[in-house]
């Protein structure tokens, strides 16, 4: 048939494999550069109710804000200006769609990330780089302006100033979080009307659950053990609730779980959603591996992080854009040898994950 | 006894997915319109016969699931055939002459991208 | 990429059946969409429709999924002509805000490309086109940025109807390449209409390319409401406010005396 | 003014009375090609057919039809060709199927392969005939394409009397 149709805008996954005692590990990094997380869960197998100490981590995540109609040029005040500098402070917009409005997120790296419209763009009249993934013209500027270096009552301040309060007083919906307890959001937002979130946990046990059997040495699936492409499936049919045991002529669906397996009598399918710091997630990296430290039935534990389908970045400062689906996330594999596994998934219009 | 850690190793594949999933749900005017998921398959095959023929209600695709009460499924369908079932798909415009749409909430090439949309999410 | 746009929706006569028409389109995440009134050139003196009130319509307008802004509401006006003399630009024309003209034959397929102030020129969806699309009058539309317009509801209505618009959409983009085009739905119903992505991927089939399809749906017809804007002045369309404390931009290099005491009075702090 | 590409594909109708492709009509055949193109690939491939598809030359001789298709779909319609199994003619069901044969951008290059093919044809039929006139004729077919060929090649535009060549001198 014809060829033209055949085709699906690109998307790219990369697998690590890695040791977290290897002290060039980059587990720590990778996780910390993809800052805007909307939600993780985690699979345990063997195990039916919450261990107390993943527990005490998952509900001590650190809420998030959302505050209404916020104006972008606040961030520009003073005591903003400090919370930025002191680190770990997370903000992005929300109800905002990356391949349609404008996305504002500030990093905390102390960039403020500006991803606009063609109209909004040309009024601004901050200088920014066209995006990545435009298509015959460019309708969409990346504007960074850098927080940090940014000093009260210097030209470039006030001009950045201008632009923002007076140019286009650019106003939306927010969401905030912080990391670290460098900074306090409460003080920070203490003249907003805010809400407070707090991520929502929700655990499940799944009883007779077919596993894949997973050798850490065999990332490739070269040796007959399960692919990456089929371990991701499979994870996404668990935390979607397929159904794996189908025979191959049925004409419903035709998935079944991959080869090898074998049958877990219960496992554990915890989410957390809202908007996730990086460093919560770090710390639940570390608690999941003191988890496998003890000697245990199960062989692995999983970890997905979903990231934002309409942030302007993926990891680091990396632009992302929305095609037809604006996935980004990475899913952690931790073995009882302190091994693991990395996925990270992008879709058509992000760069290739670090 | 320690074992040696396992070297560092990494891969990067592009378009590594063989299948595409779609996250779909199916609305009629009135609410108590119901069907199995045999029907609704066989709706969306008479779909794809009626845009791409023979050739097309030969596409192979899973209905992975199916809820009967809110009629929303996820499909998978091979990439290379994604583009015509999609297509397929938004221009059935009736069953058994009562007129219906699909809505697409959804499309990924990894299944696990289903399971955590932020543009579903209620909390942003 | 800008926001997504549906401009045509058929006005009709039934008032809930257009509100809630609207109100699927906000829920698919469409922020601007154009009710559109078509005349029908046959009758000698067929009267131009008054748009209703937008007012009237809804006492708040809808917001779009995802978003906290309602959805934008145009009106629009088609004409369909057979006759030279079914398009008169008269000032009942004035009171829309997009204008469209379904040319039927050859010679007004030309001078809808070449000369008539409309924004959108329609290609029939339901008929086998009984003229070619021949590359000069598309390419003078394209330059004088008219767009064409493919609207999909035909075939979901009736499904032998897809043919018409599957050959009628495929002629017309191997022609214009891709350019210039929008996809509209023409929605009767609420169950007419198809969400933007899906429309973005429909429009593969009709010959487009990825960007060219989602374009489609959103920058092109952003590039229609602005013609519209724009249609009726000169050229173009200026805006101006007045903006008392605005100073004028600073150059990045050194100033010279006699600039910065002209800031002084600004709030640019030097 | 950019040309707009086609593809034009050679086939041989089979059917197994040779008697009934006589009536072969250009219609026939683009109906049968049409409802196939339906059956195989639906609405979305006859809105393709209905784009510049025709049905160029019949040869009620030899059963050789020639169809225009554009290049842009010219894959998909050609892949409906091995479904059709019959033809209607008169309100009666002529079971047949199509052998395509050649495939060529320009009707010149169509019309070589033609000559070309028909005269292997005729050599094929040589050792079949039973009576010396019958090899006659056939001798005299064979020469008189190759005097075509040769006079084609020299004349390089015109190729709008290209039917009229092959009709006689291959109707054995």
């Amino acid at each position: 048939m014809s060829p033209e149709l055949e085709q699906c805008p690109r998307s790219l996954l990369v697998c690590e494999k890695g040791n977290f005692k290897n002290e060039k590990s980059r587990h720590e990094s990778q996780a910390l550069k993809h800052s805007f997380n909307c939600r993780i869960s985690l699979l345990i197998p063997e195990c039916g109710r919450l261990p107390v100490m993943l527990e005490k981590v998952l509900s001590n995540f650190s809420s998030y804000f959302h505050v209404q109609d916020f104006p972008v040029s606040t961030f520009l005040e003073e005591k903003w200006l400090d919370a930025v500098k002191k680190g770990g402070f997370y903000a992005l917009s929300s109800k905002t769609r990356i391949d349609e409005d404008n996305v504002v997120a500030v990093l905390p790296s102390g960039q403020l990330i500006l991803s606009l419209d063609k109209d909004t763009y040309e009024q601004l009249g901050l200088e920014g780089r066209p995006s990545q993934y435009s298509h015959r013209k460019t309708v969409r500027h990346i504007v960074t302006v850098d927080l940090k270096s940014l000093v009260l009552g210097t030209k470039k301040y006030q001009r950045v100033l201008l632009c923002l309060k007076e140019r286009v007083p650019l106003k939306t919906d927010f969401l905030f979080t912080a990391a670290g307890g460098a900074v306090s959001l409460l003080d920070l937002l203490s003249k907003q009307l805010y809400e407070e979130c707090r991520p929502a946990l929700h655990c499940r046990t799944l009883q007779d659950l077919l596993c894949p059997s997973l050798i850490p040495s065999d990332l490739k699936g070269e040796s007959g053990s399960v692919t990456p492409t089929q371990f991701l499936e499979w994870l996404g049919a668990v935390s979607l609730s397929i159904s794996c045991d189908n025979q191959a002529t049925s004409f419903l669906s035709t998935y079944a779980c991959p080869e090898p397996q074998s049958s877990v009598s219960q496992a554990l399918l915890c989410t957390v959603t809202g908007l996730i710091s990086p460093q919560d997630v770090c710390k639940l990296l570390t608690e999941i591996r003191r988890y496998l430290d003890e000697p245990k039935l199960t062989s692995w534990v999983s970890l997905t992080v979903h990231g934002c389908a309409d942030s302007p970045v993926s990891w680091g400062s990396a632009e992302h854009g929305f095609h037809k689906g604006g996935e980004n996330f990475y899913n952690f594999v931790c073995f009882q040898n302190q091994d693991y596994w990395l996925h990270m998934a992008t879709g058509a219009k992000d760069a290739c994950p670090p | 006894m320690e074992k040696k850690p396992t070297p560092y190793e990494r891969v990067v594949c592009k378009n590594t997915s063989l299948y595409h999933y779609m996250k779909i749900n199916l609305v009629f005017d009135s609410r108590n319109k119901s069907l199995s998921a045999e029907q609704f398959k066989q709706l969306i095959i008479t779909g794809l016969k009626d845009l791409y023929g023979e050739v097309g209600a030969a596409f192979p695709f899973d209905v992975l699931t199916f809820n009967q009460t809110e009629l929303s499924a996820i499909l998978r369908v091979y990439h290379s055939s994604l583009v015509k079932l999609w297509s397929a798909i938004t221009l059935i415009g009736s069953y058994e002459s009562v007129s219906c749409a699909f809505r697409v909430t959804q499309v990924s090439p990894f299944l696990l991208a289903l399971s955590g949309n932020s543009r579903e999410m209620e909390v942003f | 990429m800008s926001v997504f746009m549906d401009l045509n929706i058929t006005a009709g006569t039934d008032k809930a059946k257009l509100q809630s028409t609207i109100e699927t389109a906000a829920h698919l995440g469409y922020s601007t969409v154009a009710i559109n009134y078509v005349v029908e050139g046959q009758k000698k003196k067929q009267l131009i429709p008054t748009p209703q009130p937008l007012a009237e319509l809804f006492e708040t307008f809808p917001t779009v999924q995802g978003k906290s802004r309602p959805i934008k509401v145009l009106n629009r006006l088609t004409v369909v002509a057979t006759d030279a003399s079914h398009f008169r630009p008269t000032n009942e024309y004035k009171n829309f805000d997009l204008l469209a003209v379904h040319p039927k034959t050859d010679k007004l397929f030309h001078a809808a490309c070449m000369n008539y102030d409309v924004d959108i020129i329609c290609i029939s969806a339901t008929e086998p086109q009984s003229f070619h699309f021949k590359r000069s009058p598309v390419n003078g539309a394209i330059e004088r940025g008219v767009f064409f317009e493919i609207s999909y509801s035909a075939g979901i209505r009736d499904p032998t109807m897809k043919k018409y618009t599957i050959t009628n959409a495929v002629n017309l983009i191997s022609v214009c390449k891709g350019k210039n085009v929008i996809v509209a739905s023409g929605a009767e119903a609420p169950l007419n209409l198809r969400g933007p992505y899906d429309i973005a991927n429909l429009g593969l089939i009709f010959g487009l390319s990825e960007g060219d399809s989602k374009a489609a749906v959103s920058t092109n017809c952003r590039s229609v409401v602005l013609h519209g804007e724009t249609r009726g002045t000169a050229l173009g369309i200026i805006h101006t406010m007045k903006r008392p404390q605005l100073p004028t931009e600073q150059p990045e290099e050194e100033i010279p005396a006699a600039k910065k005491a002209k800031t002084d009075d600004g709030s640019l702090i030097v | 003014m950019v040309r707009l590409k086609a593809r034009y594909l050679l086939c041989e109708v089979c059917m197994s009375e040779r008697s009934m492709l006589r009536l072969l009509e250009e219609k026939d055949i683009f109906q049968a090609v049409k409802t196939a193109v339906t059956t195989a690939h639906g609405q979305y491939g006859l809105a393709l057919f209905n784009i510049g598809s025709a049905v160029r030359y019949v040869n009620a001789y030899t059963g050789v039809v020639m169809l225009r298709f554009r290049k842009a779909h010219y894959q998909l319609l050609w892949s409906a060709l091995p479904f059709i199994t019959s033809i209607w003619k008169q309100g009666q069901r002529v079971p047949c199927f199509f052998n395509c044969i050649h495939v060529g951008g320009t009707i010149r290059t169509c019309q070589k392969f033609l000559i070309r093919y028909s005269r292997q044809q005729l050599f094929r039929m040589l050792p079949h005939c039973k009576t010396e006139a019958e090899k006659q004729q056939v001798r005299k077919a064979v020469l008189s394409c190759s005097l075509n060929q040769l006079r084609q090649d020299d004349d390089d535009d015109d190729n709008d009397d290209y039917d009229d060549d092959n009709d006689d001198d291959d109707g054995k």
